[in-house]
């Protein structure tokens, strides 16, 4: 473990902040960290920059996060877990909620490749919808209409042409992910696709066994990032 | 050319996981079945236990630290989890307990194990582990009170930080079937940009490859002191570290802290092992101890 | 900026030798003077002790581990080396025996000494080190003949495998003037090849870089009970580890087996800490035990 | 520690072989080994090839090592030390007895380089010019003149121009090293010579402090090759 400095921090809401770090971590768009916050717990975190990690605040540690001050220290082990494989073609992010923050890192990360990037981003309401204009090319949807279609992601994506996408990238509420993982598999998609898994996690070294899915699967080592024919023994 | 005998149980080859690693769930330990001889479970007591804050687990240059405080969700439930055990490899079910009466409770709700290990050794909560294994009398009377209620193998896990060979041979004389040495040492590291300890519980135990000597000699030395089966712990991760075990006096070899490095590592390993025991034209038992012969 | 107080000794920074460690003539502690607080000279009895057969020390992967066996030309002869000693940080001399007579006989043959270190914890020598440093009641004997005897500080040299807090409470109530925790673990290592363990004596003690954490752990513990400064010995190689070391609680920290990498070990640590101290804006001495606040 | 199997062995007198490993070690000329003989002592030896020792029985482990068979086993750690500064102009080599061992190494590794090597080989008696046959160009010394010249390597040294040499590479036993340190020092030319001196030895890698010099050099790490120059503090 090591710590960084806070430098500074973007509140994006009452509940969700992004907390950019005083140095890089060497990384992939998809790896998290284990983040300690003094005297609360150490929890994981997918990076949402090179720089940052963007937290909702859903529990005591998490709501402690979103009010951190610049200048202070948190605790940093990793970057750990598979990044996403990216590509320079066509790309379709999915992003449900919280969901969004590793996306928003893969996104300028296939940018810079030259790949063409489309975002589908969802919330239960507008209040959700995070740092939304950070994607350039985004569709958005409130499950009560407040922005954007009303509806959920998962009715977007049966919208659309998806075999036009050379990748497509999911990251969400576990519910959603398996919306989406089956959307995918009926129309035999699950070769162009990447899910970016959560679990409750305690070492992220593949030790303990804390994370691992129905097949064995450790989600903080062989994933949190999984191709969608991996999951078929975990999901099905 | 792999297969070794503990006690009453044949082991299709020595490496065996070590508890606490990966050991929560019948999913992990279903996958790890393939290619391990025997398969040690998370320590389980009779009560839920929540664990120790996170961080729980880090690692450091030479080997890990950890202080998960044998969270646990208690031997009713973990039971439960435990029938979905569908593997090859002997499953060996670990308990923790503070009193021969509480360890042959818990036993009693594994039937699905082919063997007990009882946690004498774990170092970092009070009343448990090493606090019970560090005298040598309850250990025999808990060894003697579950012999009585049992057929299976039983074997004691104990701790570098005792009077080791005390402790195993009361172990022994109880009935014991086997001694594993060791569990982690005492350690602790602090973050010297917050100027704070890194685990919540401020100390742990220490495992991986930093501990090997310290294991090895223990290792050694129980192996000149008692006449059945010793099961190495600590540092083991390549192919080699198991072989230096047995030479010492192992009989089987377990694998924690290395998961760090791959999931795999018993494939690895075996097929290592069989490459070594062709080259050296010997079935791998016959290794066992002869680093003592002089 | 570096200075650290212990007892009446004042350093000019906390890094100090540790004994068996380039510490044999005065030629290599000379040498190591300039950039050193203190200079711990190998432990010398009071006849002369051959030692063990060489290998006496051989590296592995995370660590040394060291059988010399407290080889020693004896008390008078060695005075006679060190007489040679023209440097500016303090000599300590360290000095083993089995009871608290001969602690006194060898002690009065080093007027050039600055302060003693009582070595209680050498785990590979029968009769001596650990042997004696597992008894608080004789530890505390052999301080109390020494305090009458000499007003120089004396130091006490503790085991991480003794119930340390115990011994150390001890010596502490008997007046030593400071504790230094580690000696090296029990360790040893067999090459698979040859099929025999590589130290001549079989087993000795283990040392470097894998042994910090479990020091650490012991310094932090004696921190919480002593109010006489401690010292550390074990595993310290970077500046991080002398910073993390007087994080946990230690005065001034100890150098050996990091010798391995460069013999200029003091001065890239000092120059370090003076760079640490600076950007942190502090007195190094003002850092230790920081880690203790909640 | 590793152990090597002893491969061939040269038996080239009663007293002296040259001992082949089964493998290859990484080195330069100059380097040793901390060699195990299993059952007696772990013993420093310098290299005479990347695959061999050249032993002298002078004591109860090198009178056991002499006789070793093919197939054995030897623990090997190293190799360690400072080795021979190479050049590829003109070198003198100075060999006194067993002092050959690491030059026969280095002779080869020059030769290889391009350098034009010159040998001056002496000994007690004829018995001690062992393998002098594996020098292209030697001059001998004896100090019974069995062979070669009557006298000492250092009394061929004195009547050499020494100044047309680029570098000077000595290994004999002590009072032949200080002997020739002085010649080279009166001539000013301690700046082109390296010496590979001696010592007893437990660790071979800088802890044990067994092998320091007078000016507190470690003659396992900072040597066992010395320049001229560092000298000065040990040898005057
Ligand atoms: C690989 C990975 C990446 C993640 N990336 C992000 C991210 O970028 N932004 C973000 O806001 N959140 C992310 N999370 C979820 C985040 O770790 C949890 O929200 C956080 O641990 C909750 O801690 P808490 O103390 O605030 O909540 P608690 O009070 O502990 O619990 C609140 C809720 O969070 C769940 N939870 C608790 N601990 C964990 C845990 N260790 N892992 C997963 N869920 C947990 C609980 O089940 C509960 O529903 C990620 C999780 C994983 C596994
Ligand atoms: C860097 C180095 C390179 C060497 N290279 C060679 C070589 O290539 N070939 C070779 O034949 N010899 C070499 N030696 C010398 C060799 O190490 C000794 O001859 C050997 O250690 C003697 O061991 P023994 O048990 O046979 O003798 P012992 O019975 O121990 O003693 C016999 C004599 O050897 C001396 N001696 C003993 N142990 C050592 C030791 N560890 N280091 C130095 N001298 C010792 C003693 O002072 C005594 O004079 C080298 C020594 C060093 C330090
Ligand atoms: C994260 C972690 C959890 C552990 N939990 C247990 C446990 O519940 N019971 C136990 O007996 N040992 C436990 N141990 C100790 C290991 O079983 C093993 O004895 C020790 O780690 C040394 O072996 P290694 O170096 O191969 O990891 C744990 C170790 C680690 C690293
Ligand atoms: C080769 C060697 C010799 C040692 N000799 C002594 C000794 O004579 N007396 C002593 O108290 N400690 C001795 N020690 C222990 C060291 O002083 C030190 O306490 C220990 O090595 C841990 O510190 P380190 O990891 O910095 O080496 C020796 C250690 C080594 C490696
Ligand atoms: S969090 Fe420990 S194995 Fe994944
Ligand atoms: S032989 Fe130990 S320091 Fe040189």
């Amino acid at each position: 473990m090591f710590s960084l400095k806070v430098d500074k921090i973007i509140k994006h809401s009452e509940t969700v902040s992004t907390i950019f770090f005083n140095s890089k971590l060497r990384s992939y768009p998809g790896q998290f960290v284990m983040l300690n916050l003094f005297d609360y717990e150490e929890i994981p975190l997918s990076l949402s920059s090179p720089y940052s990690v963007t937290v909702k605040a859903v529990g005591t540690t998490t709501e402690a996060l979103v009010r951190i001050r610049t200048g202070e220290l948190v605790g940093i082990r990793g970057p750990f877990g598979k990044p996403f494989t990216p590509t320079n073609g066509k790309a379709l992010l999915v992003a449900g909620g919280i969901g969004s923050a590793p996306l928003y890192y893969l996104h300028d990360y296939l940018k810079n490749l030259g790949a063409e990037v489309h975002v589908i981003f969802g919330g239960k309401t507008s209040a959700d919808l995070i740092w939304k204009d950070r994607f350039e090319s985004v569709e958005l949807s409130t499950e009560d209409g407040s922005e954007g279609y009303e509806g959920t992601v998962i009715d977007l994506m049966r919208g659309k042409d998806l075999e036009g996408f050379d990748k497509i990238y999911i990251c969400g509420p576990e519910g959603m992910l398996i919306a989406a993982y089956r959307i995918l598999k009926e129309r035999n998609l699950l070769s162009k696709a990447e899910f970016s898994l959560e679990s409750y996690m305690k070492c992220g070294i593949g030790v303990c066994g804390t994370c691992v899915l129905k097949d064995g699967s450790r989600v903080c080592v062989e994933g949190p990032v999984f191709s969608g024919e991996e999951l078929e023994d975990a999901f099905d | 050319m792999l297969e070794v005998q503990i006690s009453s149980l044949t082991l299709q080859n020595p490496l065996i996981l070590a508890s606490g690693i990966l050991g929560s769930y019948s999913s992990s330990l279903n996958r790890l079945s393939e290619h391990a001889g025997a398969l040690v479970a998370k320590s389980v007591g009779i009560e839920e236990r929540e664990g120790y804050r996170n961080p729980v687990v880090v690692n450091t240059p030479h080997g890990l630290l950890n202080a998960v405080g044998l969270s646990s969700p208690g031997a009713e439930k973990f039971a439960l989890e435990l029938e979905n055990y569908r593997g090859d490899a002997k499953l060996i079910v670990s308990l923790f307990a503070s009193n021969p009466d509480e360890f042959v409770e818990i036993a009693r709700y594994f039937d699905m194990a082919d063997a007990f290990e009882l946690n004498l050794s774990c170092p970092h909560v009070k009343g448990l582990g090493l606090t019970v294994g560090n005298d040598p009398e309850l250990v025999g009377d808990i060894v003697r009170r579950l012999k009585k209620e049992t057929s299976r193998p039983i074997f004691a896990k104990i701790s570098a930080f005792s009077s080791y060979i005390e402790v195993a041979k009361s172990a022994e004389e109880a009935g014991v079937d086997g001694v594993v040495a060791i569990n982690t040492l005492k350690g602790m590291a602090i973050d010297i940009g917050s100027k704070k300890p890194i685990l919540s519980n401020v100390s742990g135990g220490y495992s991986g490859e930093a501990v090997k000597p310290v294991a090895m000699k223990v290792v050694w030395d129980l192996y000149e002191e008692l006449d059945i089966p010793i099961i190495a712990s600590g540092g083991a991760t390549s192919w080699k570290d198991v072989v230096e075990f047995m030479l010492a006096g192992a009989s089987a070899v377990q694998i924690g802290s290395a998961f760090f490095y791959s999931y795999r590592i018993f494939y690895s390993l075996k097929e290592s092992l069989k490459a070594y025991a062709r080259k050296e034209k010997i079935r791998l038992e016959e290794i066992i101890g002869l680093a003592h012969k002089k």
